[in-house]
């Protein structure tokens, strides 16, 4: 099993989860981010100073899978989330030993 | 953390009972001033309102018991009520939305304190020694615990709405007109924490807006208000008739100077960021704007010509400085924003507020233009200049623009709407007194304040730790977060 | 979640109708109170201005078509539309401040609900059966629907400024201080909701407080201020001269006692925490303070005298509270808090409240450490001593608050402010009677909202299932989240 | 951004100054009203209040000198100011809450910046076309700057309390007519905002605003308000008598049909969502609602009966609609949400404004039935059929509202409140006069409207890219954000 | 060591930091996430619209511990976090190279 | 390719980013959170009641790195967070398997 974690901007949250629906992926887990990256930051204005806000906000999504479906699923983040323009953001690949459904106690692949 | 505050804690209510104890002895000795009192400012406004109804108080009979102006009485009540509203939730928010969010619980908290801790000393003694006659620099103990101040012979009883009326405001109850100037004491002293922001010990806090609004604002009030004041344009006695209808001098170039001696004293925040909330700051903007017309148009003490122009031109000032301010940014920074826009209507604000009873709406509008540049110099290039952390830029907007609206009232006054000429209108002597009266008040608030600083810090200590500071102060001081 | 809350609603909607339909035939066979009501508690204060204009209402020649006297109307369209605001948002934010953020919706929600139903009650009859003559127990049913309000012959019309004045408000038009009165009926219901929050169905909320500002609340503002109301100390035929000034037992004993049995019939919240932004707190605490010049000056229901004395000490009883409060906290639990200074301002205007009319400056200063001391131990000490979970301390501030204020007014009452000599003055039997009107509330209340509560549990329960209360109100009940 | 920015500001600077230009030649020979004008709607109001004073303005002689009325000029202040409130921080905050966290700065700033640029325009000579006279469709220009508003004859002075009345307004200060006016202007361009947001231009929108206000707002009061307009009910020369009180027409109908236009030329947004923080909304409707008893009763330019009773049916009207909302929503969608029920509270204060000075309390509760059906249905049905994105509903809630306000005071005037007969009274007549108002104001609106869009987008383009209103318009347009 | 990461449901959060320090947790690291997965999401309104929000609100939690704790630290917060109601969330577990305390220094299992 | 994941006081993060910049790491995914370890919490007030909270705000920051830069990037962190006191925070490094970048489809070492 693999957790596939991604970056992306977040008015694409919307789209990225949709497809995964559309391939089958049943939980995902989000959460509200800053990034730092090549795409460089904003400015904020007080009073006539300026702040340099490097940080841009992003939405990190965790996909957690069967090993066989990663490379489903990290196209499907690939083309949803893609704009073209820089920022578009990461997707890192991880291992993942076990996992357990809190509920029902199942183990691995029954527990996704 | 609680041994560290308590000394505080505990020293400050003995003051209080300590200013108590002192005043008591003055309650009866005050200087008795009653019938001999000099008319005040407000006493030609309601002439033409007294023909009609023998027992109604009409500024020509003033030391005698009287029935109150219901309609003058309305909107003095209405302006007391919209004042207050300007510093609490008015200044709170707009201070609140300016700071990090570590810190807005304190920062809201301090205007908050402030009024309760004015509206006690003033009751105690501050409103007597402001307001009531004494001596050109200072009054007397004579309305302490504000005794008296229905009738000064007490056989007329509020339940015959019959009394005597203040010479400062002989058509409604002295009751009213003492929490009318309460409100700007309470202001006044809560523009301060803009300059401490996010850095002064709570109970540091306390005790220096104690003693200032002692110190410096009741002394300052009284030249400028006090029936016997030295700088009061309404008093034939003064040596230099300064015109300052609402508060440009005693109110904005106090507080100011005291924020930049106050910052100066402090030092910077260890780290700085923008503001967390403008919609807060919004907010307390226009509940400034909205409670000025108390401040302003309240300042005729009476409902009629005065009070309708003052309005008009308080209102044409802040249109024009937010609107200034917003299109000088935009031109700069290539961005128009919330804070600055809010900072332009209240630099309008404070920059028309001396010239409110004496110029007219083209005055208004260049008041207006000229607040909006000056100020946003002010809080920029100034502030940068001198390198201090005046946090919120008590100094850059009040000081400077009541600076600047002081003397521009003495240039575009005109004498068939509040009775004195401008410079425009030939009288270019005005803008001398106008000055005096600014340097005048800079310079004492500056030395007192400094001294008021010192006696605090060595005995309190005035700043929070670093890590208190880093961690925010709302944790720390208070113990509450906003989420 | 639609077909559980429906039933609630189809029911709601019935008996508005139902109620409209059981006040029609009241419409015209109404209690004629007219010409021979008692001239009520304001009939004394305007003599004075009488003189001038023979058409001007003057509070002598009171059922005669008159012109109502612009300041006093002035001033009273003032404090309605303060008062307003001191439920939404002032209470709205200050009681939303406090829960957590998942039921922020529901709690503010509340009080705009509480706002539109209580109005639309005073429409249809509840303002008649209080306000009207009738019996010495509820008035009668002849301004249902506000028929004949501008004129009880209907000659007069507005246009021509002319109608038959109120006695209880003889110089203002009676549309006026109906609608005054009105803003005291929602904010009465509006603070019971303190004790009830986070955990009570929203339907269940409304039948609850409906039926209660029918069979409690209108009752109990009639015995207290009603032209013929067995406690009225302007009724020279009253049974007992109760002193309540602006609604301490009417408003405050009366909310605190109703949200005490509430908060015993619900039973305590799953799970409690911190408040969740006590900047939201501060501003409806400062509107609060605001507004409540509305409240007491303007029970004086004119612009003189009384209001300006009532509006001094108010606001001197309110910042001596709050500073108490603050105090207090520190000392015992290191910190001073926001939420602290607020709530002690708030238990100051609530004490003050019953004395505002009939006290002095020095008297409302003691009121003041009194209420910050009662409530502050109403919250804690005796809130834990008896474990009941009044969520956010409707009886520790308001109940308690209202009655030390009452009694308190017993103690410091001054013949020449009120009329009224209190205990200091000599006349300790006032305070047996202030005893008599808040026991005499107390117990009728208690009874009256255990019987309410008791039928609204039978019939759609008072209480969310506990998934709904530990996922927060706003989500399941309202279908939206603060983010 | 600055160089994308700069020329829409440069413009509008421009533009300032050009506008500037050409009202000074028209300074002096503008169109001479003084004495001849007629009477205006408020001038039978106070005819009881004459006989007392001698030098007190009586609406007999209001073309000569005299003193105001004190307690009408209180409370005229006092409903400016809580006018001004209505707009900020009230629509602001009512605004704020419905969009995404990532506009709300922008649109609060929407609010703000339009109050700055209104009351500019209003002083320069939008005051003086709209209510000064001239013809039916536009006024004259002899008060550009305010020029001569103490006094015509300008021998009085301000501070004698004397001056020449405003036929519009007999017993109070014009300087106090003409603010309280602009509050409707302000408030009226702020309502458009609304169809607008999270996706226009901030320039484009201070562009469109502007003209808007010159070319739309300023004729169309005229016609309905000015001295001379051609719908003036209190104009004997008048075409068509249109009932409208307080501004049903002219600033409901008229802000809803711009916003309907705006919606449609702008397009639909890209993306759209819940309201993120209906706390804010609901502090903006509570706002709103205490704010326009400023509005209707403050439109009686008195503190009488008439204000009294416009008073008592803005507040029966509101909370009834509010209520009713409340229940259509939960009958209809299993939920009574707070933004609803405030949404329903805004909708009844639209439709009794045009009806609050001519309808009785019967009338306002069926009127607030009426609102909270029909408003509910034009934010949804009728948004949904024809599949415009009026983001926060201007056309749904005040086009729709204020018309049926309009047509329902010809069926609910009572002619002993406000001087003119309604279809119950048995004049079916006056409701075609109140429809011929409706519409004439719609398709002049919309054509204006249309023109000023199409100009301003072919010059600087009306919508942010779609990058910027992905990203929000608070940091690319203004570089601020919410934390 | 294993980093173990758990979303459960905001108002088990107490529980189930309680019941980790009774086995001796000394540290943890909590998030706030939305979700979703089998359990759907509520419906928000706004005049007469609604709007699916199939995102729920979770507590994401991080655990790191040496690897022969994960048993119980899963176990733990199982037995916690459970309300048997679907929406309970999962346990992942995945590996842990290195583990640094910043303050001192220590490393790898010392750093917990 | 590893993960190294770091929990530090949130005042430090500028600080942290600037190093991190200067040894030229050229992207971050910062997250807030709340910890709890040795440094105990805090006490909030509500009217003469104190309730323990005993979450602190914390920074999470992930940085994805090559494997031959993670020593590097650790002491980077652990230097620029360091404040001597306790609840400076953790540094924990896991195993990347895979990295890709949205805008390019760029993977692994050129994708970060
Ligand atoms: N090395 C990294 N480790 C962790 N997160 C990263 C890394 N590089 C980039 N990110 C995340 O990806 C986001 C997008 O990266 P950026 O370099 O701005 O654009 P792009 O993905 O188009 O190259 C960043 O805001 C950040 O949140
Ligand atoms: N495959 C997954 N990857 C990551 N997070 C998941 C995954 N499946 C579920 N989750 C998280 O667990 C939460 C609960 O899952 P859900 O399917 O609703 O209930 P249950 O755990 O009872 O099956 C989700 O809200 C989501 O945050
Ligand atoms: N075992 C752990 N698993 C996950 N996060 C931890 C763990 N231990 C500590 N942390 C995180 O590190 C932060 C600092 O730890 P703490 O024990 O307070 O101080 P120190 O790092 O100085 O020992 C905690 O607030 C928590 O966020």
């Amino acid at each position: 099993m693999k957790i596939v974690m991604a970056v992306i901007k977040p008015f694409k949250l919307d789209e990225v989860r949709d497809a995964l629906g559309s391939i089958g992926v049943q939980g995902l887990t989000v959460t509200e981010v800053r990034g730092y990256g090549r795409q460089k930051g904003h400015t904020e204005v007080y009073r006539g100073t300026e702040y340099a806000v490097s940080l841009l906000p992003k939405i990190k999504l965790e996909v957690a899978c069967p090993a066989d479906q990663v490379g489903k699923v990290v196209e499907t983040i690939a083309a949803a989330a893609k704009t073209g323009q820089i920022g578009d953001g990461k997707i890192f690949v991880t291992a993942l030993d076990h996992a357990i459904r809190i509920r029902t106690g199942e183990s691995d692949a029954a527990a996704l | 953390m609680t041994s560290k505050k308590f000394p505080g804690l505990a020293a400050l209510a003995v003051a209080l009972l300590l200013a108590l104890a002192l005043a008591l002895p003055a309650f009866n000795s005050s200087y008795a001033q009653g019938q001999a009192a000099p008319a005040g400012n407000a006493a030609s406004v309601p002439a033409a309102a007294a023909a009609a109804a023998p027992q109604a108080c009409d500024g020509v009979k003033i030391t005698e018991n009287c029935t109150p102006n219901s309609g003058d009485t309305a909107w003095m009540l209405t302006s007391m009520a919209i004042v207050l509203m300007m510093t609490i939730p008015g200044l709170a928010l707009f201070y609140g939305g300016m700071v990090r969010k570590k810190n807005v619980g304190d920062t809201v908290m301090t205007s908050f304190a402030i009024t309760c801790l004015v509206s006690i000393l003033w009751f105690v003694f501050t409103y007597s020694i402001a307001f009531r006659g004494g001596t050109p620099f200072i009054g007397g103990f004579d309305r302490a615990f504000l005794q008296n101040i229905v009738s000064n012979t007490f056989k007329a009883g509020v339940a015959q709405n019959i009394g005597t009326p203040n010479p400062l405001a002989p058509t409604i109850p002295e009751t009213v007109y003492s929490m009318f100037q309460l409100t700007f004491a309470i202001i006044t002293a809560a523009l301060i924490a803009g300059s401490i922001a996010e850095r002064m010990k709570f109970s540091a806090m306390l005790w220096f807006i104690g003693l200032w609004t002692i110190f410096v604002y009741s002394p300052v009030a009284h030249w400028v208000w006090g029936p016997d004041g030295i700088f009061n344009s309404a008093n034939p006695d003064a040596k230099f008739h300064v015109l300052d209808f609402a508060g440009g001098t005693v109110v904005h170039v106090n507080s100011g100077t005291a924020g930049l001696m106050a910052a100066l004293m402090l030092g910077k925040r260890k780290d700085i960021g923008p503001p967390h909330n403008m919609v807060l700051t919004m907010i307390g903007a226009a509940l400034l704007w909205v409670g000025w017309f108390g401040f302003n148009a309240g300042s005729a003490v009476s409902a009629g010509m005065q009070a309708g122009m003052a309005m008009a031109v308080t209102h044409i000032a802040t249109a024009t400085a937010g609107f200034t301010w917003m299109l000088v940014e935009w031109l700069l920074r290539g961005k128009p924003t919330v804070i600055g826009i809010c900072s332009g209507a209240v630099a309008g604000l404070v920059a028309i507020t001396p010239a409110s009873g004496f110029v007219g709406p083209v005055g208004a509008f260049c008041i207006g233009i000229a607040a909006g540049i000056i100020c946003y110099w002010g809080c920029t290039g100034l502030k940068r200049y001198f390198g201090y952390d005046d946090a919120l830029d008590t100094f850059g907007v009040h000081a400077l623009g009541g600076a600047a609206g002081a003397i521009l009232t003495g240039v575009f006054a005109v004498a068939a709407y509040g009775g004195t000429a401008g410079a425009i209108e030939g009288n270019g002597g005005q803008i001398l007194n106008q000055c005096i009266g600014v340097v005048t008040v800079f310079v004492y608030d500056a030395v007192v304040t400094l001294i008021i600083l010192k006696i605090v810090d060595l005995t309190i200590g005035l700043r929070v730790s670093e890590d208190v500071e880093r961690g925010g102060l709302d944790l720390a001081l208070h113990g509450e977060m906003v989420q």
